[in-house]
């Protein structure tokens, strides 16, 4: 375990773990809708990867951008977005933080900064450049976020930004999050060298970090955003970490051979980001397991409520579906 | 016959043709463990040359079919669903599309490009554009939207033995629907229309998925008394003019039902064929029944509400009856 | 007013707005230099933070563009050739066109996307497609077309004003083309078109570079005692339906000019509608006048060819017109 | 001067010289016909390039593939395709190696393995990686060279393509042909790093040369082109020159701000690689100055002659225009 970020407030930490929990917590409720058949359409889980997205949205505002992946439900909530509306837009309902229009692919705030999930394999990388030219103009400090996947790596959009980023030195930090698959394809048979060096050429620095250690992820975030924030341009954050769900919800039902080692899960599943950083918590004496116990008990009854906000919701008006897509129409 | 899934068809399909012919190579994203199911088994049985996992890049790999078609190979590509088309676009508009022409027919380009497209499983507005009227209008390229298991067989043989570039567009919703499939080996020519049922009053042109609703609102208005006539054209390019507008001659009264939005989709197109070659023989608006200008929305009473079924072809239907009666 | 090209006009109407706005940005590939003259000496006048260079990226533009649109800028993205919009396709057709829906009307996106579309200077496949029927298929993307100078100008004063994401097609052949414009500050709402010269006989709407044309042919046939009544639809989308079908209504004829390939084009399109909503006044089929479906070709005596000109309308016309005499 | 390739045979360095001076009197001739007025479409030369095309394609057999873009006359005419019939292309005559439809940006001939110019900037990059699979998969050794410049080296489609070579070890060869210049835009205000370095984080050698240095071009692709042959995968070759002609013919009527100094273009005109090698040549007495004079008269009679057949042919026939586009129509 790294020692940066343990000079963190503990409140500052137990924050952090209060935070994982709760992406956890809900995603395991989306995993049982699924399996009872309740959730329209495909559901993509970030069971495994929690340390990354809280580890870096620590260090944002509201105000700061962050685009994401179909896999993006932990990064809506480590960013601030509100759970009950949520669930509400994965259960298809009116009063989703989308309508109903969206769904777990599309989950999007833009009042807290969140850009949106996202359904293109790399389609966030474009937008939060424009986005941070845009926060780069506005001159305040702020930064865009955008989080993606090893498999998204390989869309020539990445080289792209870049590029941009760098020739501008635009406040962006691009967040790969590299969990060993692209889908079904393990990462190395699709990816030549490190993804990490591929910022090199254009002077873009590069840090590879342990995605399942929040403090680590947090002690590289800080650098990044920091340097972004001071118009130093833009970072690549490499976190390794895995998926210990599916890809995709029910994805055994059509995927019906094994695509990976039982052994290598379960291995993974042992440096899981919430126990190891509890360990850490306890073993430095930040927290008692009691106070970690009442953090677990808190965060259930937050996702309970949220389960009964969403649930009860009505369906959205089929009228408003045949709506213009314009602010103007005519 | 044997009934199979659709997507069953195409495999059989693509297991035959790349048996036949050791020039077909067939490449995309996932192509070894198969999301779908359309190409599974074929990395076991043709080996990591003849068919490859790329990495997630579809600019490059709609690209590098049209550079080893053009080098002599027989290419499928694989471009999962068709919102991912946009993402690979510049290499199917500007070069799969225009390579042979720009060059004066120097060579041909034998690629068929699979996808799936349109909406119906709440996959949203990403997952869920039916493309095939930005495909149509760039005009080197074919398009071929199979209705049935049968069909996708035959028409999926056919895309592979062409020797242009083909869109094979496999409905959203259609991989799991079964139907009875000949075992033989079987073509089903690109550019011939079905009339799968066959009706004196009116007709109704149906794309791809929007057959099966079709069908089913004739069997609604049968019990009605009306008898609809449904066209499926199977192919949109090349298109059977001639069936579809032989259907429109004889029954005077038109309606298409396209799953693509209503701007420029290919019911215009077809409205606009009928309303300039089967101008004498109307006798009532060409009705469409498409998608409205707008993107598939996520919830399934959203999308219920925006995509055309049964119900709304059948009103459309009727709509198209009474002009005639109460005018 | 003054007499001016369609490519000053723009470059006023951009020189305008960038001042009136300071959250305008303008982006694009060599937008300094202007290859065409449109973004001539907005980066002496605004500087390097509002007016960028970028490197040739589409993919990356397109996104950037909505990217910073959806953070509170309002922004114009140069495209450059109208080909060039499928390299960026994918931000276009899956980002812009649908994060204000998807999202549920979150935001708003402010984008003026410009781009020369369309052929007529040797320019040959890749940079000679009329690319609006795919653009306008897209749902949530307008798309203007101006004519003229002084429509040029109007029109993207609106475009840029609006907050929606809109296409500003330029014809490739027009940007020199001289026409009185207005000297004042105006707008040209988007969705209304201009009846550019009024008759009774037939309807010819004519699309961006086709107005031209369209009105050579009406003076070519008011020597032979046919009055034409040429329609400009200025935008397809939002597309003003009641002055072309009123057109239609009025004349019951009609003819479609479109330089977009015909499957799926424009021209079909706009057939379909009136094929649909003015059914009861139309007295003769409805004819297009569009390009085939082929790429451009570069020899001017092929292009020539392909492209709809006066004498192609005029011929269309005057068979719309025999069909009611002799039938 | 570099010492590479300077143990080849006299002929096969004369050879070379005799074709970087075709297609220089070749496009002199074009430049010649632009001002005329003579050219319909837009025209860009390769002037001060050729000792890429030439060095590179030295290489190279009709079986080989190139892929080239919208300054494409060179690495036609140095792959051996037909100067008559791409002079007939270029004046839009049915003799025209495109029967005319293709114009100067799209000079192809599939029989010389040119797949061909193109008008995409990028555009050439997939379809060499195409041409290099199918090239792989036919096992006799075959190669495919794709030529584009420094503004093309940052399209996103390279770093696909450079991940897929390395991952697939495809016979594949990147010649960027970095003239200082993307259209109007100098290169450094558009490009981060040194693109040679983009091939790294991929595995892929990257090799910097003087591209108006004909030999160092020669050796650098032999290197190169005998790795893919071999089965080494691809390599990435930065080749910095210097375009003396504009980006396009006619521009100063367009671009009325200069973008570059004219001691810049002077001190370039200097380095000339023709006359660099005919230097060259004479003072290791390779050649004598009446065997160069007399490679320029026949290649001055060659450009003649095309010249003839070309404005000699006809017009295509306007029928053919609207024609089907497939093999197949029905
Ligand atoms: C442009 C595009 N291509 C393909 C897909 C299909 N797809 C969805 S997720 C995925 C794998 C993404 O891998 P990675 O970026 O590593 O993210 P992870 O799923 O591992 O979180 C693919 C290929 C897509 N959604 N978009
Ligand atoms: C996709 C695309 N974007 C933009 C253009 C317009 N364009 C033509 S040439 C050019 C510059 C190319 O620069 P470079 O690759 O360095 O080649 P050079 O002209 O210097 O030989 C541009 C931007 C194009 N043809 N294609
Ligand atoms: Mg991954
Ligand atoms: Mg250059």
């Amino acid at each position: 375990m790294s020692v940066t970020g343990t000079n963190l407030p503990r409140h500052e930490l137990l924050a952090l773990y209060e935070r994982m929990l709760l992406i956890r917590r809900a995603e395991e409720q989306l995993a049982q809708d699924c399996a009872a058949g309740k959730l329209p359409g495909p559901v993509h889980l970030y069971v495994g990867q929690e340390a990354i997205a809280v580890g870096v949205c620590a260090h944002l505002e509201d105000r700061d951008w962050i685009t994401s992946t179909h896999r993006g439900h932990g990064h809506f909530l480590a960013k601030g977005g509100d759970l009950g509306r949520m669930l509400a837009e994965i259960y298809g309902r009116a009063a989703g933080i989308c309508g109903g229009f969206g769904g777990s692919m599309h989950v999007a705030d833009f009042s807290k900064g969140i850009i949106g999930a996202n359904g293109v394999v790399g389609g966030g990388i474009a937008l939060a450049t424009g986005a941070a030219l845009a926060a780069q103009l506005d001159g305040d400090g702020k930064v865009a976020v955008c989080f993606f996947g090893d498999g998204a790596a390989n869309q020539g959009v990445l080289a792209e930004a870049l590029n941009v980023g760098a020739l501008w030195k635009l406040p962006l930090v691009l967040v790969c999050e590299n969990n060993g698959f692209s889908e079904f394809s393990p990462t190395a048979t699709v990816t030549s060298g490190r993804i990490v060096e591929r910022a090199r050429p254009f002077g873009v620095p590069g840090v590879e970090v342990d995605g399942n250690d929040v403090l680590a992820v947090w002690q590289a975030a800080n650098v990044a955003v920091r340097r972004a924030r001071e118009g130093g341009g833009p970072t690549l954050i490499e976190a390794r970490t895995y998926r210990t769900r599916g890809h995709v919800e029910y994805e055994t039902t059509f995927i019906t051979e094994p695509y990976r080692e039982e052994a290598e899960v379960q291995a993974w599943r042992a440096r899981d980001p919430i126990p190891r950083f509890a360990s850490w918590l306890l073993n430095h004496e930040l927290a008692s397991s009691q106070e970690l116990e009442a953090i677990a008990q808190a965060v259930a009854q937050q996702v309970a409520e949220a389960v009964r906000f969403a649930e009860s919701a009505p369906e959205p008006d089929p009228a408003l579906a045949r709506g213009s897509m314009f602010v103007n129409p005519r | 016959m044997a009934r199979k899934r659709l997507i069953q068809a195409m495999n059989e399909a693509l297991f035959e043709e790349m048996e036949r012919d050791p020039a077909i190579i067939l490449f995309g994203e996932d192509v070894k463990a198969s999301l779908f199911g359309d190409t599974k088994g074929l990395w076991k049985r043709f080996g990591p040359d003849r068919v490859r996992d790329t990495p997630i890049c579809e600019a490059l790999i709609s690209g590098m079919a049209v550079g080893a078609a053009a080098a002599g190979r027989r290419v499928i590509c694989h471009m999962m669903f068709g919102n991912f088309v946009y993402t690979g676009m510049d290499a199917i508009a500007n070069q799969a599309a225009k390579l042979r022409y720009m060059t004066n027919g120097q060579i041909k380009l034998p690629i068929t490009f699979l996808a799936v497209s349109g909406g119906g499983r709440s996959a949203a507005a990403q997952h869920s554009d039916a493309i095939h009227p930005v495909l149509a209008n760039l005009g080197g390229i074919k398009v071929v939207m199979p209705s049935s298991p049968a069909d996708a067989k035959g028409l999926l043989k056919a895309a592979i033995r062409d020797d242009d570039p083909v869109f094979f567009l496999q409905a959203a919703g259609r991989g799991g629907e079964p139907g009875e499939v000949p075992e033989e080996d079987y073509v089903i020519p690109l550019g011939e229309a079905a009339v799968v049922r066959p009706g004196r009053e009116v007709t109704v042109v149906a794309i791809g998925s929007m057959v099966r609703p079709a069908l089913r609102c004739a069997d609604i208005l049968a019990r009605e008394g009306i008898e609809v006539e449904v066209v499926d054209p199977r192919t949109l390019v090349p298109l059977d003019r001639e069936t579809i507008l032989g259907s429109v001659r004889k029954t005077g009264r038109l309606v298409v039902v396209d799953e693509a939005r209503d701007t420029c989709s290919f019911a215009s197109h077809i409205a606009a064929l009928a309303a300039e070659q089967a101008f004498d023989a109307l006798r009532a608006p060409i009705r469409r029944v498409t998608v409205p200008d707008c993107a598939i929305p996520f919830a399934p009473v959203l999308e219920r509400a925006v995509l055309p079924d049964a119900e709304r072809i059948a009103q459309a239907v009727r709509d198209t009856l009474a002009f005639g009666r109460s005018a």
